[in-house]
């Protein structure tokens, strides 16, 4: 393309962009701040930019120190733990359950797979609290209420569609010809899909399992209802933040920094797959 | 053209060589089967069960609360005490307001963006990739954070707002401003997505057809309208949809932010299903107001895909 | 041997083949011929067992395979783009069907076939790479290699050579072509080049529409086209179509002075006549029983030239020496040599075998 | 339409030159053919003029307009990509509009030109129909509809037939052809397929590497090839290279097994050109089986006969000269018990083995 000189529209477009991504991370940079503020400066009119770095919020979230006494703790080891667990537990189901539906919705033609892959995707479109009315009674009766089986069966539940759909587009990528050409060769489809199909998949794998862990580790509304003391995860336990003093905001920006890191990370490793991630798979890689 | 060594090669087919019996391998049948098994039976034990299941609740009068009072069916009264309730409409009218300005901004903003990025320059990528993290967050973490923000008294935003000369503004407080409160915080979470729509739908726009736009003379204005965005149409539908249900089943976000206050004043059809089905636990409203809200949403996604398929038959 | 009768087969609601049928000896080349969507692929997924065919029945080698995986076939089978396994090296491409439980070979043997087909196909030096370093006609003589190694009973080529250069494509069929008359074998192989087909097979199958319309040698379907598709597809240029009328027992062409030709029997209505371009006469100056038209175009062939001729609202094409050269614009005569039209039913395209003779008031 | 010139142009990426210090001058209304196997330079070539690339140095004139900093949209040229296009949202007729409506253009002239570009191209039964339902043939007419549509200074054409089906791709270049003629368009074409190329232009433009190798007329493309690559991508099948030793009675193949006698003219010539190695060329049109010639008889040899063959409807055999198979095609009547391959001396190339080039040197004897 011939190179062009600034112009007012370009000047324009760099404001209009400027004022969104301060819009964008300022809040980001006013969490991270304020988990390090102490309960005094967390207050200040005007807020303070500089201050002494206090760890007491952080403390109060693992339950160490000086704070772990105090009463408005949150405590976090239990829910950590159970976040960790719950949320490993039903990503590795659903992907694994995932790879195999989406590798059929990819490569057979059955009757009803269009109504298969929309049902699949009904498990995003559907509001939890729907049908945690129904879940409510159901797990009280089996006895999965408040237990951690429970709420990994409902991860698997909320991350099998997303992973059935992010899979089927990966599959999608890779050739038929890859099956053909070992069918063709002597060897059976099964062979091929272990050996040569799911290898070339890999990186799909885990960028799926990478999404499903994203959406897991934030689930609240679910948790919220099925998980009262024993399985509460940490955002179920981050809401409980109430001490005697209302809001415990160093504990909750504290909590939300913890929170926010492993998404960081597992946000970075698979920033290539966002869109189909963030759209059910419904529009391919790499657009 | 000249091919050697035709003298080493055997003779090219194989009669001589008797296909060696074998296993049959797993018919293509089966193995669609066994692939696909495990994941239907769990979308049909926890989506299509608890859909029938919740019809059922819906014409019956219990509580999960009280099992011992049996249940008792009471046909269409439940949906009757439901539809004739005002509070509830008020729901719906909220529901919409908030979808309607909350995507409504997400999309301005995010077209916005979206194309202010699709241009090349240093660090383009790092600072694309950077405004995408909101949307990874927790939802109760981000209705928690802007809560701190938007305090009244010692909240950052009312000081900036002081800052540049406007009066500190009681965010919470207020029935229209708690409105605004959860869309600014809501656009702040979903914009993301919508530039990540977006940018996806105008870079799936082929080259050569920006190429052969401006080999036809069409000014930057006339590309992006005539051209750019029709071709991105499906995408940004498809975008749409996903927002207008999301948002529409927004509640994480209400339960951290405002609680469904002042009052009961920002509360969604989301949050007051919540609370009819676990303050009060009245199962068998609960249940019939899950209906109609599956309903709408079913209804929504249908549309579009109907939408979405003729679109897609018209351009191939 | 190849022997497929009465395949049929079907995407969801889309019908792709009609009831083919097709035999391939053990010597000799087939060309499957036809257009985009003709049902050539469809053809040969359905001889390799890849797809399940609605109805018919394959067999190779006199045995029914119909019901048998593509694994139990001992066929090979090269795509047109797609045939390299991305994970492995050259070498191991070729060598993959030999380490399958089917055609399992040590390795001993293995290395000494694969060098053996790499020397043939002058790919020694690639072995080692990466297929990803390879070319678009390195990657097919790799193909073409992984299908030699094993020896099949059958070779099912997909379009092996359209993705590539026209320079290469001509380079790679006429080694194709040696390599098969040096080392015969059974062999389909798709195409939609008229060139290719012609340049490589023994015998073309005409496909279109799901339906194989006509199958023989080149000779044979000159002489004898059974179809107006066959005119259509065959010849480069391609058969010289007009619309007739056949009335009272002459044929006149619309929009032509002068009938075609006398009819030796009753021809009811409207036909396409076609005569190959070789059997139209063209002059530069006008000749008795000549009809008069105009270049409407010329195509420069290096050893000679093909024209376009425009008479009143038909256009043909034949291949012209380079001892007049015509130019665009030019006038010129033309004679349709009655005995040489064929004649086909305007709506069906079958063939009417009425044979067409001189007029003796109007021809001179 | 113009004249186009391009001046000593260059494009690089990076470290590999893609288009290497270039000049050619096109004359108004001429069809010029860039041709070349892939990567040769001959597509960069065509967007630098479209202006879609930025050349590394180097001028571009449209007649005495100096076009190399403009932006495509205003050097009002045309272009017909490899791959269709259109844009898919519009109907057809809207899309043959579109470079009209982007500038503007009354709605009487948009009627106007949309109605005489859809006669000439018989597109006018598809007008309101949207252009996925279209074959490949039919939309690349309506990309070819939409580039003339507003009279381009230039028209350029990027592989325009390569993605259709080789029946109708021929029909395509038919009707390009005489439709080039016709509207007399300055026309730049590139193509990888020498059939097309010999077919449409008034000059062909060989290029390899980033290089021009040969510009020249079809015939003399075809006739008087610059080295052995032009010798080799221009004609099929490919021409016969031999390698010759010289010999008192003319040239000695195979590795000296033969002996192709030349007349004395010729004899003469070669030993003017000095001590190289040379290279014989012929095309397997002008080696021919015949059956006893004249004992004395320039340009026949005994060769093996490995094969006799008809491929469609040619008739080629294969003869051995030392280790190597070349092709030859029997054009006249078959030849009966023990024939001879002779070479039609006329239409053979000598070529220096180390530079490629072709020598002058006629075999054919005295001009």
């Amino acid at each position: 393309m011939i190179r062009r000189r600034a112009s007012p529209a370009m000047i324009a477009a760099l404001t209009i962009l400027t004022l969104y991504t301060l819009y964008s991370m300022g809040p980001l940079f006013w969490l991270v701040l304020s988990s390090l503020k102490s309960r005094a400066d967390l207050f200040t009119v005007p807020p303070k930019l500089f201050f002494t770095p206090d760890l007491s919020g952080y403390q109060g979230v693992f339950g160490v120190g000086k704070a772990a006494g105090t009463a408005s703790a949150i405590g976090l080891t239990q829910a950590l733990v159970n976040s960790v667990v719950i949320a490993f537990s039903g990503t590795a189901i659903a992907v694994a359950l995932g790879t195999l539906a989406g590798y059929a919705c990819s490569r057979f033609d059955f009757k009803g797979k269009g109504d298969f892959m929309f049902f699949a995707l009904s498990t995003r479109m559907i509001p939890p609290v729907a049908v945690l009315v129904f879940y409510h009674i159901m797990f009280s009766r089996l006895g999965l209420a408040d237990t951690r089986t429970g709420l990994i069966i409902i991860t698997t539940f909320i991350n099998l569609g997303l992973a059935t759909w992010i899979m089927k587009g990966f599959f999608d990528g890779v050739p038929r010809e890859v099956e053909g050409i070992a069918l063709v060769n002597g060897y059976s489809r099964l062979w091929a899909f272990w050996h040569l199909v799911i290898p070339m998949v890999k990186g799909g794998i885990a960028a799926t399992a990478g999404f499903c862990f994203i959406f897991a580790w934030n689930e609240f509304a679910f948790a919220s209802i099925i998980s009262t003391t024993q399985a509460k995860t940490l955002p179920v336990r981050v809401s409980s933040a109430m001490g005697s003093t209302g809001l415990e905001w160093t504990q909750i920006c504290a909590a939300g920094v913890v929170l926010v890191i492993p998404v960081a990370i597992f946000f970075y490793l698979i920033r290539r797959h966002l869109l189909m991630g963030m759209t059910f798979g419904v529009l391919g890689k790499g657009r | 053209m000249a091919v050697e060594g035709k003298a080493d090669l055997p003779a090219m087919t194989a009669t001589e060589r008797a296909i060696r019996p074998r296993r049959d391998p797993l018919s293509d049948r089966l193995i669609l089967g066994l692939f696909l098994a495990p994941s239907l039976v769990v979308l049909l034990s926890m989506v299509a069960y608890p859909f029938v299941s919740l019809i059922y609740y819906s014409f019956l009068r219990f509580s999960i609360l009280r099992p011992q009072v049996p249940a008792e069916a009471v046909g269409f009264e439940n949906y009757a005490f439901l539809l004739s309730d005002p509070d509830l409409w008020s729901r719906f009218v909220f529901t919409g307001q908030f979808v309607f300005l909350s995507v409504g901004l997400q999309f301005l903003l995010g077209i916005t963006i979206a194309y202010i990025l699709q241009r090349d320059f240093r660090g383009r990528d790092v600072i694309f990739t950077a405004l995408m993290l909101p949307m990874m967050l927790c939802p109760i973490v981000v209705g928690f954070l802007w809560r701190y923000m938007l305090n009244s008294e010692w909240g950052v935003v009312n000081y900036l707002l002081t800052l540049v000369g406007f009066a500190k503004l009681d965010w919470l407080g207020v029935t229209q401003n708690a409105l605004w409160a959860v869309v600014i915080a809501d656009s702040w979470m979903w914009t993301p997505f919508v530039i990540l729509l977006a940018t996806a739908a105008f870079r799936g726009v082929p080259k050569t057809i920006y190429e052969a736009a401006d080999i036809d003379g069409a000014s930057a204005a006339f590309r992006f309208f005539m051209v750019t965005l029709p071709l991105s149409a499906p995408i940004l539908f498809i975008a749409l949809l996903l927002r207008l249900i999301d948002t529409f089943k927004q509640y994480d976000l209400f339960f951290a932010l405002t609680g469904g206050g002042p009052g009961s004043s920002t509360e969604t059809v989301s949050f007051a299903l919540g609370k009819l089905a676990f303050s009060y636990f009245y199962t068998g409203e609960a249940s019939a107001l899950a209906v109609i809200l599956l309903l709408i949403i079913i209804g929504l996604s249908l549309i579009f895909v109907r939408y979405l398929t003729k679109l897609g038959r018209q351009r191939g | 041997m190849l022997a497929i009768a009465g395949l049929e087969k079907r995407y969801r609601s889309k019908e792709a083949l009609l009831g083919i049928d097709l035999e391939v000896a053990d010597d000799e080349i087939v060309a499957l011929l036809g257009p985009t969507g003709a049902g050539k692929t469809s053809t040969l997924l359905c001889a390799s067992g890849l797809e399940r065919a609605d109805a018919g029945r394959i067999e190779i080698d006199g045995e029914d395979v119909t019901g048998l995986p593509p694994s139990h076939r001992d066929v090979a089978l090269v795509f047109e783009s797609f045939n390299l396994l991305p994970t492995l090296s050259a070498y191991d491409n070729i060598a993959f069907g030999l380490r399958s439980l089917a055609y399992r070979e040590d390795e001993r043997e293995i290395d000494r076939r694969v060098s053996m087909v790499a020397g043939t196909l002058q790919i020694d030096h690639l072995l080692r790479r990466d297929v990803e370093a390879l070319s678009g006609g390195e990657r097919q003589r790799v193909a073409i290699a992984r299908a030699l190694v094993r020896r099949p009973r059958v070779y099912l080529l997909d379009e092996p050579l359209s993705a590539l250069d026209l320079k290469l494509r001509e380079g790679l069929r006429l080694e194709l072509r040696a390599l098969h008359r040096s080392h015969p074998s059974a062999i389909l192989y798709a195409t939609h080049d008229y060139h290719g087909a012609a340049a490589i097979a023994d015998r073309i199958a005409i496909i279109d529409g799901g339906r194989i319309h006509q199958i023989g040698r080149l000779d044979e379907l000159f002489a004898d086209p059974s179809d107006v598709v066959v005119g259509a597809l065959l010849g480069s240029p391609s058969m010289v179509r007009f619309e007739a009328t056949a009335q009272d027992g002459v044929l006149v062409a619309d929009d032509l002075e002068r009938p075609l030709g006398r009819l030796a029997g009753e021809v009811p209505g409207r036909v396409m006549a076609g005569l190959w371009p070789d059997d139209v006469e063209v002059s530069a100056e006008p000749l008795p029983g000549y009809r008069p038209a105009e270049i409407y175009a010329t195509d420069f062939r290096g050893m000679d030239q093909a024209i376009q001729v425009q008479a009143g609202s038909h256009f043909f094409r034949k291949v012209v020496g380079l001892d007049v050269r015509f130019r665009q614009g030019d006038r010129c005569w033309f004679r349709l040599p009655p005995e040489r039209i064929f004649m086909f039913d305007a709506d069906t395209g079958t063939r009417i075998r009425t044979a067409v003779s001189g007029d003796p008031e109007h021809e001179g | 339409m113009a004249r186009v010139q391009i001046d000593q142009l260059t494009v690089r990426f990076g470290d590999f030159t893609a288009v290497d210090d270039l000049s050619l001058e096109i004359e108004d209304s001429e069809l010029v053919v860039f041709l070349g196997p892939s990567g040769c330079g001959k597509t960069t070539m065509l967007r630098c003029i479209a202006g879609l690339q930025a050349c590394t140095a180097g001028r571009i004139w449209f007649d005495h307009e100096d076009v190399t900093e403009r932006t495509s949209a205003r050097r009002n040229v045309a272009m017909v990509f490899q791959f269709v296009s259109l844009y898919p949202h519009l109907r057809v007729a809207a899309n043959i509009s579109f470079p009209l409506q982007a500038r503007g253009a009354p709605r009487a002239e948009i009627e106007e030109r949309l109605d005489w570009a859809a006669r000439i191209f018989g597109l006018q039964p598809v007008l309101r129909r949207f252009p996925a339902g279209l074959p490949p043939g039919v939309k690349q007419k309506v990309a070819l509809a939409r580039a003339v549509v507003r009279r381009p200074t230039v028209l350029l054409l990027d592989e325009p037939l390569s993605a259709i089906d080789e029946s109708f791709r021929e029909e395509m270049r038919w009707e390009l052809g005489h439709l080039q003629r016709e509207l007399g368009f300055t026309t730049v074409y590139v193509t990888h397929d020498q059939r097309e190329a010999m077919s449409l232009a008034d000059r062909v433009v060989l290029m390899r590497d980033g290089r021009i190798v040969q510009v020249g007329t079809p015939s003399e493309m075809f006739e008087q090839p610059a080295d052995e690559f032009a010798a080799f991508f221009i004609g099929s099948p490919s021409m016969n290279f031999i390698e010759v030793k010289r010999d008192p009675a003319g040239l000695r193949l195979g590795g000296n097994d033969v002996l192709l006698k030349l007349p004395a003219g010729a004899r003469a010539a070669l030993g003017e050109v000095g001590p190289r190695n040379l290279r014989l060329g012929i095309r397997p049109q002008h080696v021919a089986l015949i059956s006893d010639p004249a004992d004395d008889a320039v340009g026949t040899f005994d060769a093996p006969i490995l094969d006799r063959y008809a491929i469609g409807r040619e008739r080629y055999f294969d003869f051995a000269l030392g280790n190597d198979t070349l092709l030859g095609m029997q054009v006249g009547p078959e030849a009966g018990e023990r024939p001879k391959v002779a070479f039609d001396l006329a239409h053979a190339h000598l070529f220096d083995c180390e530079t490629g080039r072709r020598l002058p040197v006629r075999l054919a004897g005295a001009s």
